[in-house]
């Protein structure tokens, strides 16, 4: 079965996308939102890791969250933006969504 | 806010005739509560009573109808351990009944 | 109704925050329901099961004692990742005693927590039909 | 296909109860179901109609009422977790022996079996908090 996660904390300040990387299989989906968006930033701490992660699964990023913070220009590549009709579509398209808080 | 008499003391109850301060009970808080309630106390009553007493000491909470009455089946056999049994004894129901006269938390109401 | 494959995912320390409690709360009124119910400890989660709790100087209700109801409750698979334990420098021993009785077995008591890998942990979230994150 | 939210945050310290709203707009405006919204924790706290944010801030209870209003929603508040913390509806209020109420239009106060069965009726659940 395919897992959408869901990370809403700031990989800097809580280690929600940390302790969700080490749980996505193949064929899952990470989506960053709130302050979960941070996590796609370009040449940080975390970057490796979600870099890492991208081999095998799919990144994506609220672009809502992405906007009002005032990081689109600075993203890893391969992250993709949704909007929350994006959201909506992805949690159809995996069997079971799972929330890291 | 309501009060209750045990033995010349008086007893804060909420709206309900629980309990307020769970603290101050005792076997004769037991019985004007359940008198309140017309329920006449007998020994299958207090085994009841007493069950849920020592459920809720372990447990922290009071158990689940059917988590009870399997629990007193277990304990006092299984002629007791049914749930028309325990309404007999409780006709408004174990959980809201016998945890008022047992001096346990009032249940949320949540299910 | 259905049965689904529920999971109760658990990630926080109890008293700190609300979480801990309030999920424990859902599992119990969840067992009426008659799903197929496990729950995963992982990161400070596993702090919930810890033996020897005490709130008295805290003031708040000390509702570890609880999790030892679950058996009556049919809550049986009670899952908690070792590397969490590991990172935390605490073992099996650290954790309560946690049992069911198996009525296909003369009701013999035995244990619901199984320690997992991670990697097991990682297949375990993947099983279920709902995950309910606390 | 349906869908079961749940809420775990209250309004305006976290972005949750915000995410959660756009959320069931764009499924509801993309053809979906929304068959509960149950709001659990702090969530309890959307619930309440004696919110007055300024009036350059979005309303967020009013929000939901709309919302529900808009699309018959049952948006569910936890009994007990609403009683911790103080959210009522005429009935609740009555039992506890309180002088008023304040839930808002479109929620009302049930048990936390609504959202299991919520969990067991919708093809997917969705969950927002801190």
């Amino acid at each position: 079965m395919s897992v959408l996660h869901t990370v809403n904390k700031s990989p800097f300040e809580r280690n929600g996308l940390e302790s969700c990387l080490r749980y996505v299989k193949k064929g899952s989906s990470v989506l960053l939102i709130e302050d979960g968006v941070f996590g796609a930033l370009a040449g940080s701490t975390t970057s490796t890791a979600v870099k890492g992660a991208m081999a095998n699964v799919a990144v994506y990023a609220l672009e809502a969250d992405v906007l009002a913070r005032g990081i689109k220009g600075k993203l890893l590549d391969g992250v993709k933006l949704v909007d929350y009709a994006g959201f909506v579509d992805l949690v159809t398209q995996h069997d079971t969504t799972s929330a890291w808080l | 806010m309501s009060s209750i008499e045990v033995a010349g003391k008086m007893m804060e109850t909420d709206e309900e005739g629980y309990l307020l301060n769970l603290a101050e009970w005792t076997e004769d808080a037991a019985k004007v509560l359940a008198a309140a309630e017309n329920v006449n106390m007998t020994d299958a009553h207090w085994e009841v009573i007493n069950f849920l007493r020592e459920y809720y000491d372990e447990y922290q909470i009071a158990p689940a109808v059917r988590v009870l009455t399997k629990a007193i089946g277990k304990k006092l056999g299984p002629e007791k351990g049914n749930s028309k049994y325990l309404y007999e004894l409780f006709p408004y129901g174990p959980a809201k009944q016998a945890c008022k006269i047992a001096g346990l938390p009032k249940p949320t109401g949540c299910v | 109704m259905a049965t689904k494959k529920m999971l109760y995912l658990n990630r926080r320390a109890p008293y700190g925050s609300v979480y801990a409690l309030e999920s424990l709360e859902v599992v119990l009124i969840g067992a009426a329901f008659e799903q197929d119910v496990s729950l995963a400890f992982i990161d400070d989660g596993v702090f919930q099961l810890l033996k020897g709790q005490n709130t008295a100087a805290v003031g708040m209700k000390n509702f570890s004692p609880t999790y030892k109801a679950l058996g009556d409750y049919d809550v049986r698979k009670i899952f908690v990742e070792k590397e969490s334990l590991d990172a935390r420098g605490l073992n099996r021993d650290d954790l309560l005693d946690l049992t069911y009785e198996d009525e296909n077995e003369g009701y013999a008591e035995k244990d619901s927590i199984q320690v997992v890998s991670r990697a097991d942990m990682a297949g375990i979230i993947e099983q279920n039909d709902v995950v309910f994150s606390f | 296909m349906k869908f079961a939210v749940l809420v775990s945050e209250g309004p305006y310290t976290h972005q949750a109860s915000d995410t959660a709203y756009n959320f069931c707009k764009a499924a509801l405006d993309g053809g979906h179901e929304i068959g509960r919204i149950f709001f659990y924790h702090d969530g309890v706290n959307n619930a309440t109609r004696y919110t007055v944010p300024p009036q350059d801030d979005r309303n967020i209870q009013q929000r939901w009422s709309k919302l529900a209003q808009d699309h018959q929603l049952d948006m569910v508040v936890c009994i007990a977790a609403a009683q911790r913390r103080g959210i009522m509806d005429e009935k609740e209020a009555k039992r506890q022996g309180l002088d008023g109420h304040n839930i808002a239009p479109g929620f009302h106060i049930s048990g936390l079996g609504q959202l299991i069965e919520a969990g067991i009726e919708a093809d997917r659940l969705v969950v927002f908090g801190d």
